[in-house]
């Protein structure tokens, strides 16, 4: 009973705040542009405008262009259920681990290429493979400095990963931990299709990969995709700041706990997103094949991280 | 039989070994063919002449045999049958060996010293003569390098045949009355029946090749 | 419960298989009695052999099924003696349920072959290769075990020469017999080393019973050799990097029910041997067999898939990925045996279960992939997959078996490729608190490369699935395929179905795998391993991962009503129309504007230029200006490095010098005779 | 009853009757018929020996059958009739394409049963000498046989055998003469008998040194014989140049009998200097054999000096199974000689086929396709090409494996590993050169003249008891085996 009430809170949750974030995360980047720029709120009202459209499909298109949409929606949420927000104890903590979540990421991305590749278009192939290529390069980085907390925690659980991150905070400056954080946000950049690996903002043939493999979807599949984008990139962000910042998530489920939760949660989204916006309006996007370098960079740190535990303990 | 009697048996024993070493020799420096096969029915008249001297001494009838069958078969008939061969085929009679004289007489001479060496922990056991067992295992030696030194086919043959004469001296002189008869029968026939198959394939090589020379005979490789 | 007993049932199938050789050969000139007969028979035996093996490994596991022997052998040491035991138990289940599903593909696919090929002796080899291979799981005497061994190879090569008229076919035969035989002759040393340590007096010294935990009582050279030994044997049938070449040529032009079996089971053999010695005969490993075993697993997994993603022919393709796999359960098998050093039997035992668990769904899997391709090839006539695309209109139940097993092989949840790999990441992570030496390093940095390899093989299988059955057609034939006949459709059905069982009740299988822990380590399957009643799959300890792949598919299916709802909410007036793709205003798209499956893997021979090195072409005709080319012809291959800087240069050497010993026979008998003469001297002096 | 004369005389009277027939069908016939009767008094001789003493000697100790006597009685008269079932049609097809004249099948019809009474002689023979000239009877009647084609090369195949065979012999026969000079009491004046059983009673007498020189000759001479490197040069040219069945008989059994010879002396060598003398100089000429013939075999063009160069590879590892010299290796030795002389005719005769098919033996110029060609042929080679190159389910691997064991088990393991490699080697040459003419498309649509049944009475024959012989060994053959193998090891077999 209990369980069901916080999958179904933690699920509106997801819902309701990923497009916040990309909202705001939008607006400053303008602000930071010396733009106007969209309002925080001009997410939610796409969403709506994308669910009232009509749609046109391919004629080349199979069931897997239709089936892609929910796919992808369907796993990036189970992926968000197994990541406590604002509690410890995430609902599907259970039924699998951070494994679990990357795994579930990288079916939604499996079913996204596919989708791209329906269509019969050049540049649907072409996202595709750009996609799947960088995620290839992203993965070994974040699968490492996923290990190095998980070796520290003792655990795949991520609940328990957070549990063991609980405690004074000097803890969390260890060397491993921040060597640790660096590589996964180098990844978030990378997973969430933000500068410099990818300009969410640009629709020009040969640099974009996130929009290249959904040029082809409109209307409410369009809603679908760009929603569990959006919520994509609030797990992860979810990822970075309460595995690695634990501060002030809530450890019990008395209403005050959960709500200070929220709020500590949602400070610590906004900051996360302030640095993304920062690297993105401070970097230029880079030639796709400069890519395998800044993940790489990525890879080493980890390694390091993962050396720092072995040598300072 | 008395002491003096065997003492002269052997010294003549060893005589006639030195002259087949001595006529082997001749044949490994010798150039011309038909001389070549003159000289091995010296050597086999040899051959038998210790055969003969052997039985004569020790009164070993089965002996006188072996001697008689060997002046039949390697003194008159083998000669005659080879004579005939070079004859018919007009084979020109250079003989043509790899290397010439002297390089063949050096390494002779070391066959012949190998031969005493291998030869001597066993002289305690001929009771005729000295160093038979020496002069045999030389003959075969010196055989051997005649066989690899002739580009002939008939002079392949011949020293064949020359090894074959060291076989039967060794025989004699290890054995004091030879083999039994069965195997010197069988031995003789042997060897009889080889030189005509020999003959054979020589004649056929002949018509085929147009030549007697070995050297040509190699078409089959690795 | 005596009249049906794990022997019986196992006897049953062998002698199925056996008149299935027979039946086939008599029927050879009546091609459908012979394929009814041959594939009915190893039918019948696969059903069998599949009961055999649940009863060992269930009811029987706990005594054990007793032995029993075929018929008293003429030779010493040699004794035809077959025991079922778990391990043995597991992999006959792996060959039999694949062999069951394969059969009944068999009776649609060789029809293709009716009047152009002996369906017969296809069906009689195929028979004799199940009949060698069960064998091989079976034999309890090493000699016997050998025999089996080489008869597997050599129908195994009859199978892939099967095809003989095509010459890449003769070579790759050939390629794939010579590796396989200096394989034996390796396991040939290795047993008999072990023979040696046993006493090598009594003819019993060649079971398996005197074998077991042999290893302690042998000095550590010999010990270590016969480790070398039994890894490079089995490593070359297990297809391992960079003993790997011929299993990319072979199994790609065997016929593709065949291709599935000798990817499925053949190179498994190599897996149970080297399970059977290494866990069961050569006692505690030093620590360096585990590192060695580790490595050469995480080599192979990447290089295996980076190779695959070079590939645009299917079942090569397909072939590159068993190696890839292959890798992977070799990284369990790895670990375990580093934590039999470390003595933690429980990690011992998460990690023997992870890699034989990837044993069984890469058996699974990449069948059913296999049986796929071998559909489109039936369909299509060719295997380039730059020929294919828009197949899953034309043959879509096929199209959705090669989906679900793509998903299975690139470790997605909830199928069972992701089960097992999971299981690896967990020993994986464990095993890094097992030791303080630097060698514990070794665990995280696998697990990184194991990600990398899921990742790529996604990457592949993307390509795979999307090039070969979506957008348009490429080609002619490909437009003209239509849907395979219903028995393949049930073979890859069947398959499917095990891939979907293995990826959502995992704790039920596992249950099987006790015994077999028990047998090997000596420890019971660790207690936190099923969790919540069998809802739950944990690891070896009691705060570890968790996951539930069936909870996980039940979730998502609760989840989908939520688009729904949202359509109720906003769209209910929206309209749904089908139009032409964007084309940037050309007058409509054509196939050539499609991505191709070279465009497609560029990015990554981009990144990885160094180790694939690429040689590329591009010739482009233009009148004025090259960047208005009139025509442009691209190609670009890739030649693996270790054949072009290890295998040819040695092949080459060995022949140079081979045929510069033919001097010795150059023809004069003048030389001959010196030879002789030679020896007669030397021997001379020797003797005096 | 009389066993060993009618065993001898059967053949000989074969050869008189075919000196005086006309027709080839008559001539084929009374082959045949006596080899079928040799191998019907072999059998017997088999069933006579089970009863002790276990050794059948007739015209007082002259003939002597023991079980290794007898071992090869079954061997030589089993291959003999297969190659003979094979002559007839084979030559009736030489006929037919003028390759040959009437004269010469005849001759080959007389001179095949001479042959193997030369080799019955030296098996049966008690007294080393006339084994001797029987083993040089049977050299020159296999001359004939092999010029029998007058080809330049099998005239120069025949001389390089004739010449290198011959003195062989010579060395053979110092050998033997020393053997006796040795076996001769010093004292008295008395002619010893010259008979194995006799030299064997007494090899405590025997002078060491003296013996241990005539085994030096010996090996020479009757090594050249038996075809071990590097006296064998003459070995592939003659039995590639010999019509198919006598090359099937050389590689089959004449090799073996000049290797039972040499036994015959390591046996008494043994008992007269200790094991360790003559059997290191039996395993380092063995391993020479296998390590030489390997490389010829990887890059062999013709094929029937494929099969040759094989055969070398088979001796050299029958004698390094008598060369280590433990029970189970010289067990596994004798094995592997019965399961190589069954195996080796049907190669020769598969290859006998195709050439006569295409008129040639160098492999690229057979091309490919052999197997759509001659299909018979084609799979009985393959069959027997698997047993050559040592798999199972045929007995070489049996017996290969067993000499493996033997080494291991002894502690040889060196020479069980260099044993193995060569093996290797042998393995990939033949697999590949075969699998390049038996199988893929024929290159040329060639009008094939060859009836698809030729020579499979024959292959057959051979095919079936290899098969039979693999899996299942009658009692009184092993019985006579594990004699053998005590014979020569001096110990009983496990």
């Amino acid at each position: 009973m209990n369980t069901l009430f916080s999958i179904i809170l933690q699920t509106v949750l997801l819902l309701a705040l990923s497009p916040l974030i990309s909202g705001c995360i939008k607006n400053w980047k303008a602000k930071l542009q010396n733009r106007r720029g969209p309002r925080v709120w001009q997410p939610y009202f796409d969403l709506v405008k994308f669910l009232r459209k009509d749609m046109v499909i391919s004629e080349h298109a199979s069931w897997i262009f239709r089936a892609m949409p929910y796919v992808l929606f369907t796993s990036t949420l189970l992926a968000g259920l197994m990541m406590p927000l604002v509690n410890v104890s995430a609902p599907l903590s259970l039924f699998g681990g951070v494994l679990a979540f990357v795994g579930l990421l990288a079916l939604g991305r499996f079913f996204l290429a596919l989708g791209g590749l329906d269509a019969a278009s050049a540049f649907g192939g072409m996202g595709s493979s750009r996609e799947m290529t960088i995620a290839a390069v992203a993965e070994p980085a974040l699968m490492l400095a996923i290990f190095t907390v998980a070796i520290t925690a003792g655990s795949t659980n991520l609940s328990q990963m957070l549990l063991a991150a609980q405690g004074p905070t000097w803890k969390l400056l260890n060397p491993a931990h921040v060597l640790a954080f660096a590589a996964l946000f180098i990844v978030l950049l990378a997973e969430t299709g933000r500068l410099p690996v990818d300009n969410p903002a640009t629709h020009l043939e040969l640099t974009m990969i996130h929009e290249a493999m959904i040029l082809e979807y409109s209307g409410r599949y369009l809603a679908l995709i760009e929603w569990s984008a959006s919520v994509k990139q609030l797990v992860l962000m979810a990822l970075l700041v309460n595995v690695f910042f634990p501060v002030g998530i809530a450890t019990d489920v008395s209403a005050t706990a959960l709500g200070l939760g929220l709020l500590w949660f949602v400070l610590k989204l906004l900051a996360l997103a302030g640095a993304v916006v920062l690297v993105e309006t401070s970097n230029a996007k880079l030639r796709l094949f400069r890519v395998p370098d800044l993940l790489s960079a990525a890879f080493i740190l980890a390694t390091l991280a993962l050396l720092s535990t072995f040598l300072f303990q | 039989m008395n002491l003096p009697q065997s003492e002269l048996a052997s010294q003549l024993i060893t005589l006639l070994a030195a002259g087949m070493l001595v006529i082997q020799l001749l044949m490994v420096v010798q150039g011309m063919l038909l001389t070549n096969i003159r000289l091995f029915a010296l050597q086999s008249l040899m051959l038998a002449a210790i055969a003969a001297i052997i039985a004569f001494f020790h009164n070993a009838t089965h002996v006188y045999w072996v001697a008689g069958l060997t002046v039949v078969g390697k003194v008159f008939f083998l000669p005659w049958l080879l004579n005939r061969q070079v004859r018919r085929m007009q084979i020109e009679q250079e003989i043509a060996p790899l290397l010439n004289s002297s390089a063949s007489m050096l390494l002779c001479g070391g066959f012949t010293l190998l031969g005493y060496i291998v030869a001597r922990p066993f002289t305690s056991l001929e009771r005729l003569g000295n160093n038979t067992l020496g002069v045999a295992i030389t003959l075969l030696l010196t055989g051997f390098f005649l066989m690899f030194n002739r580009r002939k086919a008939i002079t392949q043959v011949l020293a064949l045949l020359t090894v074959e004469n060291g076989v039967m001296l060794a025989a004699v002189a290890l054995t004091t009355y030879g083999m039994p008869l069965v195997v010197e029968l069988g031995i003789f026939f042997d060897v009889m029946v080889a030189v005509m198959v020999l003959g054979l394939l020589v004649y056929r090589i002949r018509e085929t090749f147009a030549s007697m020379d070995v050297s040509k005979l190699s078409q089959l490789k690795g | 419960m005596d009249q049906l007993s794990s022997n019986l049932l196992l006897q049953i199938a062998l002698c199925a298989y056996c008149a299935g050789v027979v039946g086939s050969l008599l029927a050879m000139r009546r091609e459908r009695i012979a394929n009814l007969v041959g594939f009915g028979c190893s039918t019948v035996a696969a059903v069998s052999g599949i009961g055999a093996a649940l009863l060992a490994l269930t009811v029987e596991a706990a005594p054990g099924a007793a032995p029993f022997e075929l018929w008293p052998s003429l030779i010493p040491y040699l004794q035809l003696k077959i025991k079922l035991d778990p391990l043995g138990a597991f992999f006959l289940l792996i060959v039999s349920v694949l062999g069951l599903a394969l059969s009944l593909y068999s009776f649609g696919y060789v029809r293709g072959f009716y009047g152009r090929k002996n369906v017969g002796v296809l069906a009689a080899f195929y028979n004799a290769l199940l009949l060698a291979t069960t064998l091989v799981f079976t034999a309890a005497n090493a000699f016997f075990f050998l025999i089996a061994w080489e008869i597997m190879a050599l129908t195994a090569y009859c199978l892939v020469s099967f095809e003989h008229e095509k010459t890449e076919t003769r070579n790759a035969g050939v390629l794939f017999f010579i590796m396989s035989h200096i394989g034996t002759g390796c396991l040939i040393l290795g047993f008999l080393l072990l023979f040696q340590a046993a006493g090598g007096q009594s003819p019993g010294d060649y079971s398996f019973d005197t074998f077991r935990a042999l290893g302690a009582t042998m000095s550590p050279g010999r010990r270590d050799a016969a480790f070398l030994l039994f890894l490079f044997g089995f490593g070359v049938k297990a297809g391992i990097v960079p003993l790997h070449i011929w299993l990319p040529e072979a199994h790609p032009v065997a016929p593709s029910n065949v291709s599935a079996l000798l990817s499925g089971v053949i190179i498994k053999t190599g897996i149970y041997g080297l399970t059977r010695v290494l866990f069961d005969f050569m006692g505690t490993p030093p620590n360096w067999w585990g590192v060695t075993v580790l490595t050469i697993g995480t080599i192979s997994a990447v290089l295996g898939v980076l190779y695959a993603l070079m590939e645009h022919d299917l079942k090569r393709l397909l072939a590159y990925h068993s190696i890839e796999n292959i890798g992977i359960i070799l990284m369990g098998l790895g670990a375990a045996l580093m934590f039999l050093h470390t003595n933690h039997p429980v990690l011992a035992a998460l990690a023997l279960i992870a890699g034989l668990y990837h044993t069984i769904n890469h058996a699974v899997f990449k069948a059913l992939l296999f049986l796929g391709a071998g559909a489109v090839l039936h369909a299509t006539h060719t295997r380039d997959m730059e020929k294919m695309g828009g197949l899953i209109k034309r043959m879509p139940k096929t199209a959705f078996f090669f989906l679900i097993g793509a998903v299975a092989i690139s470790a997605l949840p909830p199928l069972n490729g992701f089960v097992s790999e999971w299981l690896t990441y967990q020993s994986l992570l464990q095993g890094f608190g097992t030791t303080d030496s630097l060698v514990r390093l070794m665990f995280p940095l696998s697990g990184a490369m194991l990600a990398l390899t899921g990742a790529l093989a996604a990457a592949c299988f993307v390509k795979a699935f999307g090039i070969t059955f979506l957008a348009q057609p490429r080609s002619e034939q490909a437009a003209q395929a239509h849907e395979v006949s219903p028995t393949m459709l049930l073979g890859m059905g069947l398959l499917t179905g095990a891939c979907v069982f293995l990826g959502l009740f995992p704790t039920t299988f596992l249950a099987l795998l006790g015994p077999l822990t028990q047998q090997l380590i000596g420890q019971p399957l660790p207690a936190y391993l099923v969790q919540a009643d069998g809802w739950v799959l944990g690891s070896a300890k009691a705060m570890g991962g968790t996951v539930s792949t069936l909870g996980i598919a039940l979730m998502g299916i609760c989840l989908l009503p939520i688009p729904l709802v949202l359509w109720l909410f906003f769209g209910r007036r929206t309209r749904v129309r089908i139009g032409p793709t964007w084309d940037c205003g050309l007058r409509g798209l054509t196939p050539q504007m499609e991505y191709t499956a070279t465009g497609f893997s560029k990015p990554i021979r981009m990144i990885f230029k160094a180790l694939f090195r690429p040689r590329r072409e591009v010739q482009r005709e233009y009148d004025y200006s090259p960047y208005f080319a009139k025509t442009l012809r691209f190609e670009s291959h890739i030649e693996e490095a270790f054949v072009t800087r290890l295998y040819r240069p040695l092949n080459r050497t060995i022949l140079r010098l081979s045929r510069r010993m033919r001097a010795l026979q150059a023809g004069s008998i003048q030389a001959y005779l010196i030879y002789i003469f030679i020896t007669l001297l030397l021997l001379l002096l020797f003797a005096l | 009853m009389m066993l060993l004369v009618p065993i001898l005389v059967s053949p000989a009277l074969a050869a008189l009757f075919c000196l005086l027939a006309r027709s080839r069908r008559v001539m084929a016939f009374a082959n045949m018929l006596a080899f079928g009767t040799t191998v019907a008094l072999g059998v017997g001789l088999l069933l006579q020996l089970q009863a002790p003493p276990h050794v059948i000697t007739e015209w007082g100790e002259f003939f002597r059958a023991d079980a290794l006597s007898v071992w090869m009685v079954l061997l030589i008269s089993v291959v003999s009739l297969g190659s003979s079932l094979y002559a007839g049609r084979y030559f009736q097809r030489d006929l037919a394409a003028r390759v040959v004249t009437p004269g010469r099948v005849k001759e080959f019809f007389v001179l095949t049963p001479l042959f193997t009474t030369g080799m019955f002689l030296v098996v049966l023979a008690n007294n080393l000498g006339v084994m001797w000239f029987a083993l040089e009877a049977t050299a020159l009647s296999s001359v004939l046989l092999v010029a029998l084609y007058n080809r330049n090369t099998s005239l120069e195949a025949a001389w390089k055998y004739v010449i290198l065979g011959s003195l062989g012999l010579a060395l053979a026969l110092f050998g033997t003469v020393f053997t006796y000079a040795a076996a001769i009491d010093q004292k008295s004046t008395a002619l010893p008998s010259f008979n194995w059983s006799h030299l064997m009673s007494m090899a405590g007498q025997l002078d060491p040194r003296m013996i241990k020189l005539a085994f030096v000759f010996v090996l020479v001479g009757y090594g050249t014989k038996a075809g071990l490197a590097p006296m064998h040069t003459w070995l592939p040219d003659a039995h590639s140049e010999a019509p198919s069945p006598t090359s099937a008989m050389l590689s089959g059994v004449s090799l073996k009998v000049a290797l039972y010879a040499l036994l015959r002396f390591h046996i008494l060598t043994t008992a007269c200097l200790g094991s360790s003398f003559s059997r290191t100089l039996l395993l380092v000429f063995g391993l020479g054999s296998m390590c030489l013939a390997a490389p010829f075999i990887l890059v062999q063009t013709n094929l029937k000096r494929l099969l040759a160069y094989s055969s070398l590879e088979h001796v050299g590892l029958i004698c390094v199974g008598f060369g280590l010299n433990s029970p189970l290796t010289i067990w596994g030795a004798l094995l592997h000689m019965g399961y190589h002389a069954l195996t080796k005719p049907v190669l020769f005769f598969a290859a006998g086929n195709i050439h006569q098919t295409c008129h040639t033996l160098q492999m690229r110029l057979i091309g490919t396709g052999m197997a759509k060609l001659l299909p018979v042929t084609a799979v009985c080679m393959g069959l027997a090409a698997v047993s050559a190159t040592g798999l199972p389910p045929f007995g070489l691997f049996f017996s290969e494996m067993t000499i493996l064991n033997g080494g291991f088990a002894a502690g040889h393991s060196v020479v069980s590993t260099i044993v193995l490699l060569a093996l290797l080697g042998a393995f990939c040459g033949i697999l590949y050169q075969l699998t390049r003419i038996l199988l893929g498309v024929p290159k040329v649509a060639r009008t094939s003249d060859a009836a698809p049944l030729d020579g499979l009475p024959a292959m057959g024959l051979m095919l079936g008891a290899l098969l039979v012989f693999s899996v299942w060994l009658p009692a009184p053959l092993r019985f006579v085996m594990q004699r053998a193998a005590g014979i020569i090891g001096g110990e009983a077999v496990p």
